[in-house]
């Protein structure tokens, strides 16, 4: 056990809290905001799913709780406190300690291993960057790798090219364990993957999950795989957070209209009704001259004039959850959620 | 319209691609057998390296050179084989539209999308240039391209991913044909936008009476889709048949553990998902019995050294390979929706 | 989908193609996976090359380049030191080209270190960096395409005179902006790779992503722009000596050679052939091989 | 030969291998054919000229004569104007002459001129006299090498700097177009003082530094004429339309050992050098062409001067052997270091001479090749050198002036700082007397003194020629080769002899 | 859609991106000058000037003032259009300049011509790769960029002038005054230009071409049984073009001024013989004014083709 593991008193606290952040980017001379005025609390323990199409934010948030977003073109505001510690005042080496508590999984798991290095480097360069024993560090890396299934004999002295997507994205969360984080966000860590090896993965993360108690952050367009790992879900649209709330609530009673175009609009292995396919289109808005007033009106069928005049605010739902709309969904999730099966 | 109105629009009989390599050919597909009837879909599905794509591209005598392709094709009752390649090429051009997976490089981004549209009816139709284009402006505003005559002089990168995508629908449909095949066409797209698009093909099928392929490696992206559905697995057919009944009532092994793989959006929260041990075959190292096999809980000896021929299940529409098929249930009640929907069935 | 170079395509290589593999160790092999006939020859010459440039002086039998060998300007016979005639003092033409291999060599070679080296350094700084630094390293790279490298070489030699340490650093000098470039690109697209910002998460410092995560992955790119430029630099090289501004008598060069040879080019036309053979032979090789590596990239990059 | 009446008009092109720096007429040396002299005289005219015998004739100047060595009588022609429209006459000249001494002009000529511009007394508008301060019998021939050129004081007047010279004379031709380093144009002067002459309308220099474009642009008939060596025409020389035209005026190849520093201060070390090569493979190595013969002396055996008894050393290799140890042991181990420029003619012969030399121990040698027009800084300003080889063959009709610059203590060619009362003496009594016999005498002297002293390294001798299409006319050599441009014509067919 | 915004911004944009590449050259020129052993002082007095005749006339030059301010000097003077005279011949730098220039493009465009032969080669040998005709076209441009120029230089002259006697060995004729001399003259420098940037864009144009052929879109294309001809013309040149472009341009500045072997080699009185002539004889003046003219070439050439960038390619006007 680490020393500094929260204490029983203030476990029920939020382990990370993000405060009204917002990032810009700057590009070609033209400022893109990505993220605006977001956010969320995730408790010890929990798991947040985000969801959203691209772009919408998802990856930006969680480099920025990361401090992983590049110094050049980003300005960004509002704060995220880690158990009461602002990362934004962190100094390098302080912030340098911090990472062995945070850590992050990739979506594309070759690219995220350096191909010229060898597995086991790989492994243990977080503990040797956190300036951890040789010997140590070997107990460590081999916990982490029979963690996720493999012994260090199966990986000693391979490259990651010998390695299936699979495999690569097993061990990619051994050396994200191996420093012993209490926080993990996986970006999209599946997207890449064949269906029969994600299946894997997603179950590899429960276990995880649960025997080392982890609290994690984890985006995926994929609303099926979200709402299987997530405790609590939130919705990102252009940048906003437009609805948050345990899974259940988000699923079972989505309250903004775009939470339930984005349920609709998931394929479901479900051959027994034909879909009878839908005749209108949607409107994209602009990214960089986002509508006035609620960004997703123009897609929307319930839009109505005070949507274009009112930016409407995170409110409560009707099942609870919080929801950024002037006139949310009271009923329940259509037909989705198949009873039939 | 056709030659022959009943046969099917596109047949592929003991279709097999080799790429030539050493110490020995690479078998990319072997041995694949389908039909597909006119004005019905048929929905391809299959993990990546299925040979999904080298399935479409050998159809369409597109593979690469390096790829040897066997068997006999036949589109609206032609033989391929008997074609020299360019009569061959200009044959297909004109009865099968497609669309391919990654809109923003389908697209020939130093040429108008309307001259994209219209070139292949200018091409294979003998329209005049000025016909060409007003087909290629109806066309654009069919698959939902408002101010089509305007967007006609327009560059790709002028559009968005979904309706690249529309662009190429249009593309594919220009000379009227009478097959069309996306290859992963929605793979690259956001969900919402995905829907739409396939929705649209939806739609286009039907109002425009053709027969439609859907490639996906999603199986829900064909489910509720399509009329018949074909698993591929390491380059071999595993199960083939009608959609619903496939899905409803797998019989091959991989078909299930797939479908029961997928989380489903009415598992609760952290349920356990069924997995499927082993990696996907590949190429070089490609098992000689059932490509399966290996990862296949149940397999058995035979599994592994004889590669299981294509069963017919009771609804003979419905094949599978496997020596060890799992149980059919209970047939289905009729009548079968999706025929009645379909139109045509089956001359078998 | 996987395109296939015509030229990589093993169907298209002959026996000759199966010869060259065979003459290589098996570990070799390996290591050249794709490499069509010319490739192979191609790469057995340059190692050839190397070996001659590193023990020609005890090549038995071989005379000194410096000293008379024959008559003046003789025609070719069948002996060793014969092999391409004698030059125009009644040198052992073979001898020269030999020796003349040692002293281009040696020159392209530390050329290219002092120019990779440098390169790099300034390649990745600004490339990480980006900022004012990455805008200094556009300016030389600028500077430097906007001048024949030959007007600069001359410019400078005008300055410091021909002595070889002087032709190494000027050589040197012409290609760093074109590996600054390059690195920094590579630089530019790793920087956005999930394993660098992995490191980073990790807490790796940034020097220390700069030689554990970057660096070495810089090295295939650099390889294999790395060829293209030496063979661009054996030819400034021989223009230079051509000119007259080269490594100083009696030391054989190349360009020196072909140069001396081409006032009695309509005397002796064979004088012209030994040099002439050699610099085109390496020049050829060297292109070969750096299309050769830039194909195996660029592969290897769409296969990924 | 069919004789063939010279006819008006046509036009020829010579080809150089360089261009002339400026305009002044005080500055430009180089007697010798595609020197830049070369190219001034057409404009100028040399004021008197030596003939291909060796004597001095009229040019622009009707005569040039001397009873007594000392003073000196030259008659200016009748009627000769400058282009400008200025005469031709005793002022100008005289003119030109203090010009010339003047050292602020930096003329090569400046000591020479100012020893005697004192004595300038003009006579007449047409006639000047000059009293030297000692008997010269050469005085004519240094004045056509050295200060031969009257251009219009009005144009040199009007020239604020020295390159802004325009070339106003009163030669055969009229400067008229200029692409430096590329080619020169010049029209026909209409008013020279030698009608019909000048025969042709245009003539043309053009500038082509590599030999052997130069001949091939001659052979194919981009250009009239050039001058150079026969082991250069090679078969060239045989070829379709061209011939070649010898110009019999001996001249020597020689190098410079510096002999105010370095090893060469020795003796033994010049001996040494002679005894170690072979100085027919030398002319070899430097022409790639057999069958030179070896002058044995400074004046060669067609010479009247010619004196059998003094013969530099021959080929020794042992011997060069013993003196180089010789000297190794009395600590001045021979290291030398070689400056020539980079044609590639004096390239071989540097490389092998240190290649020949290299066979030898106790020897080291350093091959330095400059610029062509670096050469004459490094060697003779700066004497930055141990043996210095010039290009080409130095030029000599008849002895003098050439002999003094090369062997005089003061003289202006005198690279290696050779400096030797007696042989100041044997030249000077040479100069002084009108008497053959004494001449003769003297220079005997001189070529004893050559031998015992060994100033130069005297390798080969040769003629220079003219390789010309052969409907070329009215080639006429003066100075050292240089054609008298005003003879020349355009034949209907060939008219030069092969 | 004549948006002329892009060609606008890529006029301004290099200009703005060639002051500092212009300022470092020519600065570069001046410091070498004062670096070079010798000195352009001695060249015109010759070999009688004492060293005080010397260090008058380099004072008269101004080469003995500090390094930067001769550099302002002519700074200030080339923003007055005032380049100063050549050292030896005494004309206006500038003139000298462009009439040389004059004759080094007219090589260096006819050159360029001859080179695009290769496009058609290349889209016919990318058309069938693999080929015979591909592998024959990639042997001979291997060999081709192989041959060092000055090798090139040396055979070919010796082959067509001095063994067959076709073609002059050197000189020059105006195109003005004598157009079909000129084209005789100009026959070897330009086939000696040209074979190696045509053995280079060959290169380029078939591998770029091989490499749109991969692309996507041509995959479409072909699947829509459209003729290879017409995918070659319609979908695979004009993708090819930018970088058949860049490399057009480089080598266009190649060949205007780095062609000093070509140009000394067959006396022809272009930019690059002159500057190699200007290096030895230490005609500052004129080498500074060379250089600036190569800089300019440059951007001025690359402004060219990023405006032909702007032309072939639809995306730039947006990004
Ligand atoms: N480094 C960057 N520089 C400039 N813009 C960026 C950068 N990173 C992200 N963006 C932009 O910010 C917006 C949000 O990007 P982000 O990657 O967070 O979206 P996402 O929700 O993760 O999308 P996806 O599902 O495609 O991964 C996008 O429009 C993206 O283009
Ligand atoms: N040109 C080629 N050379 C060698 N192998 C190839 C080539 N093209 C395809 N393959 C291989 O053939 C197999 C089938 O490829 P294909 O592209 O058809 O798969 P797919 O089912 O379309 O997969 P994805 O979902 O990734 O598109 C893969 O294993 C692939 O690596
Ligand atoms: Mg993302
Ligand atoms: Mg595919």
């Amino acid at each position: 056990m680490r020393p500094d593991m929260p204490s029983p008193a203030v476990a029920d606290q939020p382990l990370i809290s993000i405060e009204n952040l917002s990032v810009q980017f700057t590009r070609a001379g033209k400022q893109m905001r990505a993220v605006q005025d977001v956010s969320l609390h995730v408790a010890p323990g929990e798991t947040l799913g985000l969801v959203g199409e691209s772009g919408s934010g998802k990856t930006t948030i969680g480099r920025a709780l990361l401090r992983l977003l590049p110094e050049a073109n980003t300005q960004w505001q509002g704060s995220i406190r880690y158990q009461g510690t602002d990362l934004a005042g962190l100094s390098k080496t302080d912030m340098r300690r911090m990472r062995g508590r945070l850590q992050m999984i990739f979506q594309d798991p070759v690219s995220s291993f350096n191909p010229r290095r060898k597995i086991e480097d790989i492994v243990a360069e977080g503990l040797e960057i956190q300036g951890i024993e040789r010997s140590e560090r070997k107990l460590r890396m081999e916990a982490a790798l029979r963690d996720v299934g493999f012994s260090l004999a199966d990986v000693a002295g391979r490259r990651p090219h010998q390695f299936s997507g699979g495999q690569c994205q097993r061990i990619a969360i051994a050396r994200a364990l191996a420093v012993q984080p209490e926080l993990i966000v996986c970006d999209e860590p599946v997207a890449s993957l064949d269906v029969s090896v994600q299946a894997h993965i997603i179950n590899l993360l429960q276990d995880i999950r649960e025997a080392r108690r982890l609290t994690m952050i984890f985006i995926s367009h994929d609303l099926a795989v979200v709402k299987n790992v997530s405790d609590k879900v939130a919705v990102l649209y252009m940048g906003k957070v437009v609805e948050v709330g345990t899974g259940e609530q988000v699923y079972s009673r989505p309250a903004h209209p775009y939470t339930r175009t984005l349920l609709e609009a998931v394929p479901v292995v479900d051959a027994s009704r034909k879909i009878k396919p839908a005749a209108e289109r949607m409107v994209m808005p602009s990214r960089n001259r986002p509508p006035e007033g609620c960004a997703f009106r123009l897609r929307c069928p319930r839009a109505a004039d005070r949507c274009a005049k009112e930016e409407p605010v995170l409110g409560v739902g009707p099942g609870g959850q919080s929801v950024a709309c002037h006139f949310p969904h009271d009923e329940p999730a259509p037909n989705l959620v198949s009873e039939s099966a | 319209m056709s030659s022959a109105p009943n046969s099917a629009i596109l047949e592929c009989r003991d279709m097999s691609c080799l790429i030539s390599a050493r110490p020995e050919p690479l078998r990319v597909l072997e041995h694949i057998d389908f039909s597909v009837a006119r004005r019905t879909s048929l929905g391809i599905v299959g993990e990546s390296g299925a040979g999904k794509s080298m399935l479409i591209k050998s159809i369409m005598g597109i593979a690469p050179k390096s790829v040897q392709v066997s068997g006999a094709i036949s589109i609206d009752g032609q033989d391929l084989s008997g074609m020299k390649p360019k009569e061959r090429a200009a044959f297909i051009g004109r009865k099968v539209g497609i669309v391919f997976q990654n809109p923003m490089t389908s697209l020939n981004p130093y040429v108008p999308v309307g001259r994209q549209v219209a070139e292949a009816a200018r091409r294979h139709l003998g329209l005049s240039r000025e016909a060409a284009r007003n087909r290629a402006i109806e066309l654009l505003s069919v698959v939902g391209i408002a101010d089509a005559a305007e967007c006609y002089g327009y560059y790709p990168h002028h559009f968005s991913g979904g309706m690249k995508q529309r662009i190429m629908i249009a593309a594919g449909l220009v000379c009227d044909p009478e097959l069309l095949i996306a290859d992963e066409a929605t793979t690259a797209l956001d969900v919402t936008v995905q829907k739409e698009v396939l929705d649209l093909l939806q739609t286009i099928q039907e109002e425009r009476r053709m027969s439609l392929i859907l490639v996906s490696h999603n199986l829900g992206v064909v489910a509720g889709r399509t009329d018949e559905v074909l698993v591929l697995y390491g380059g071999r057919v595993v199960e083939y048949g009608p959609t619903a009944e496939v899905f409803r009532n797998p019989r091959h092994r991989y078909t299930e553990a797939l479908l029961s793989a997928m989380p489903q959006m009415d598992q609760p929260a952290h349920s356990r998902l069924r997995t499927i041990p082993g990696q996907p075959p590949s190429l070089a190292a490609k098992p000689d019995g059932c490509p399966f096999a290996p990862r296949c809980a149940v397999a058995a000896d035979i599994c592994r050294r004889v590669m299981p021929p294509m069963a017919v299940a009771s609804d003979s529409r419905h094949r599978f390979a496997c020596h060890l098929p799992l149980e059919a249930q209970a047939p289905m009640r009729s009548p079968d929706p999706i025929v009645a929907q379909g139109g045509v069935g089956h001359a078998s | 989908m996987r395109p296939v170079d015509a030229h990589s395509n093993p169907a298209s290589s002959t026996s000759l193609a199966d010869i060259a593999r065979a003459a290589m160790p098996a570990t070799a092999r390996l290591r050249f996976p794709g490499a069509g006939m010319f490739d192979m020859l191609a790469i057995a010459f340059l190692a050839l090359l190397v070996l001659v440039a590193l023990f020609v002086d005890i090549i038995p039998g071989l005379v000194s380049p410096k000293f008379p060998y024959g008559d003046f300007s003789q025609l070719p016979d069948l002996t060793l030191n014969g092999l391409f005639g004698t030059d125009e003092i009644g040198r052992s033409i073979l001898s020269r080209v030999l020796y003349g291999a040692r002293a281009s060599l040696s020159i392209v070679l530390v050329a290219t270190c002092l120019s990779v080296s440098v390169g790099i350094l300034l390649g990745m700084l600004a490339g990480y960096y980006r900022g004012p630094l990455e805008r200094m390293v556009d300016l030389y790279a600028n500077t430097m395409s906007a001048l024949p490298s030959i007007l600069v070489v001359l410019a400078f030699v005008t300055a410091t005179g021909t002595s070889v340490l002087a032709i190494m650093l000027i050589l040197g000098i012409l290609d760093i902006g074109t590996y600054a470039r390059v690195a920094k690109a590579g630089v530019i697209s790793q920087n956005n790779r999930d394993y660098v910002l992995a490191a980073r998460a990790m807490g790796a410092s940034d020097a220390r992503i700069m030689i554990r995560e970057i660096l070495p992955n810089l090295v295939p790119a650099l390889t294999a722009v790395m060829p293209t430029l030496m063979a661009g630099l054996i030819i400034t090289e021989g223009s230079l000596s051509f000119l007259g501004y080269g490594i100083p008598a009696p030391a054989p060069s190349w360009g020196g050679m072909i140069a001396a040879s081409t006032d009695l080019l309509s005397r002796f036309p064979v004088l012209i052939v030994g040099p002439t053979g050699a610099i085109v032979l390496t020049v050829y090789a060297l292109n070969t091989v750096g299309d050769y590596l830039a194909q195996r990239l660029n592969s290897r990059e769409r296969g990924n | 030969a069919a004789e063939e009446q010279p006819v008006r008009g046509g036009e020829i092109t010579i080809v150089n291998g360089s261009d002339i720096k400026s305009w002044d007429p005080a500055i430009n040396g180089g007697t010798f054919p595609g020197g830049p002299m070369d190219m001034l005289d057409a404009v100028y005219g040399f004021i008197v000229y030596v003939d291909v015998d060796g004597k001095v004739q009229g040019g622009m100047a009707e005569s040039l004569k001397s009873d007594d060595a000392k003073v000196w009588t030259l008659k200016l022609r009748p009627n000769v104007k400058f282009t400008d429209g200025n005469p031709y006459d005793a002022e100008a000249v005289k003119f030109n002459w203090d010009r010339v001494a003047d050292p602020a002009t930096l003329s090569p000529a400046q000591a020479f001129v100012a020893s005697w511009n004192k004595g300038i007394k003009i006579i007449d508008p047409l006639t000047l006299e000059i009293t030297l301060p000692s008997p010269d019998r050469n005085f004519g021939s240094s004045l056509a090498q050295l200060a031969p050129f009257i251009a219009s004081p009005a144009a040199l007047k009007a020239a604020e700097k020295k390159t802004d010279i325009k070339p106003v004379g009163a030669g055969p031709f009229l400067f008229d177009s200029w692409n430096q380093g590329v080619s020169m144009t010049m029209k026909r002067n209409p008013n020279y003082w030698d009608q019909p002459r000048p025969y042709l309308d245009t003539l043309k220099f053009v500038v082509i530094p590599e030999t052997n474009s130069r001949i091939s642009t001659v052979v194919q008939g981009g250009a009239t004429m050039m001058a150079g060596y026969p082991y250069q025409f090679g078969s060239n020389a045989t070829a379709e339309g061209v011939t070649t035209h010898e110009i019999k005026i001996p001249g020597l190849y020689r190098a410079y050992f510096n002999q105010a520093s370095g090893v060469f201060t020795d003796r033994r070390a010049r001996e040494a050098f002679y005894e170690a090569i072979q100085r027919t493979r030398l002319m070899k190595a430097y022409t790639q062409v057999d069958g030179y013969v070896m002058p044995t002396n400074y004046f060669t055996a067609s010479s009247p001067y010619y004196d059998a008894t003094y013969k530099l050393p021959e080929y020794n290799p042992e011997g060069a052997q013993k003196l180089f140890n010789a000297l190794a042991k009395d600590g001045k181990k021979f290291d030398i270091k070689i400056v020539t420029y980079s044609n590639s003619d004096l390239k071989r012969l540097g490389s092998y001479l240190q290649q020949a030399l290299g066979a030898y121990e106790n020897v080291s040698v350093k091959l330095e090749l400059v610029d062509q027009a670096m050469l004459t800084p490094t060697c003779k300003t700066q004497g930055n050198f141990d043996l210095c080889i010039d290009g080409g063959v130095l030029v000599s009709n008849g002895a003098e002036p050439i002999i003094s610059n090369l062997l005089g203590s003061k003289g202006s060619d005198n690279w290696g700082k050779y400096s030797s009362p007696e042989m100041d003496k044997a030249l000077a009594a040479a100069n002084a007397t009108m008497d053959p016999k004494a001449v003769k005498a003297a220079y005997a002297e001189v070529q004893k003194l050559v031998v015992q002293d060994l100033p130069l390294y005297i390798f080969g001798s040769e003629t220079r020629h003219l390789l010309i299409r052969n409907n070329t006319g009215g080639i006429v050599p003066s100075n050292g080769g240089i054609l008298q441009k005003q003879f020349l014509f355009v034949c209907k067919s060939a008219c030069t002899t092969k | 859609m004549t948006n002329l915004m892009p060609y606008a911004r890529a006029i301004s944009g290099r200009l703005l991106a060639g002051i500092p590449v212009f300022v470092l050259v020519t600065f570069g020129a001046t410091a070498l000058s004062s670096l070079a052993p010798g000195s352009a002082a001695q060249l015109i007095l010759g070999d009688n000037a004492t060293p005080e005749q010397i260090a008058q006339l380099n004072s008269a030059y101004g080469y003995d003032l500090p390094l930067w301010e001769r550099y302002l000097k002519w700074l200030a003077n080339l923003l007055r259009g005032d380049l100063g005279e050549t050292l030896f011949s005494q004309q206006p730098v500038l003139q000298v300049v462009f009439d040389r220039a004059a004759v080094t493009f007219e090589i260096a465009f006819l050159a360029m011509l001859v080179s695009l032969i290769s496009i058609p080669l290349a889209m016919f040998a990318a058309s069938h790769p693999g080929g015979m005709v591909d592998r024959i076209l990639r042997s001979v441009s291997s060999i081709l960029l192989a041959v060092p120029t000055f090798v090139i230089v040396v055979l070919l002259s010796y082959i067509f002038a001095i063994v067959l006697r076709w073609l002059p060995a050197t000189g020059w004729a105006n195109l003005s005054q004598n157009p079909l001399a000129n084209l005789r003259y100009v026959a070897l420098p330009v086939l000696c230009l040209s074979l190696h940037q045509t053995a280079y864009l060959y290169r380029v144009a078939r591998n770029e071409m091989v490499a749109s052929l991969q692309e996507d879109f041509v995959q479409v294309a072909r699947a829509r049984g459209l003729p290879l001809g017409y995918i070659m013309f319609r979908h695979v040149l004009r993708p090819s073009m930018p970088q058949i472009l860049t490399v057009m341009g480089l080598s266009l500045t190649y060949m205007l001024a780095g062609s000093f072997v070509v140009e000394s080699y067959f006396a022809v009185p272009g930019i690059g013989w002159t500057v190699l002539t200007a290096v030895k004889s230490h005609d500052i003046p004129l080498v500074q004014a060379i250089l600036s003219l190569t800089v300019v070439i440059f951007v001025v050439i690359f402004m060219l083709v990023d405006i032909g960038y702007a032309i072939i390619d639809p995306r730039v006007s947006v990004s």
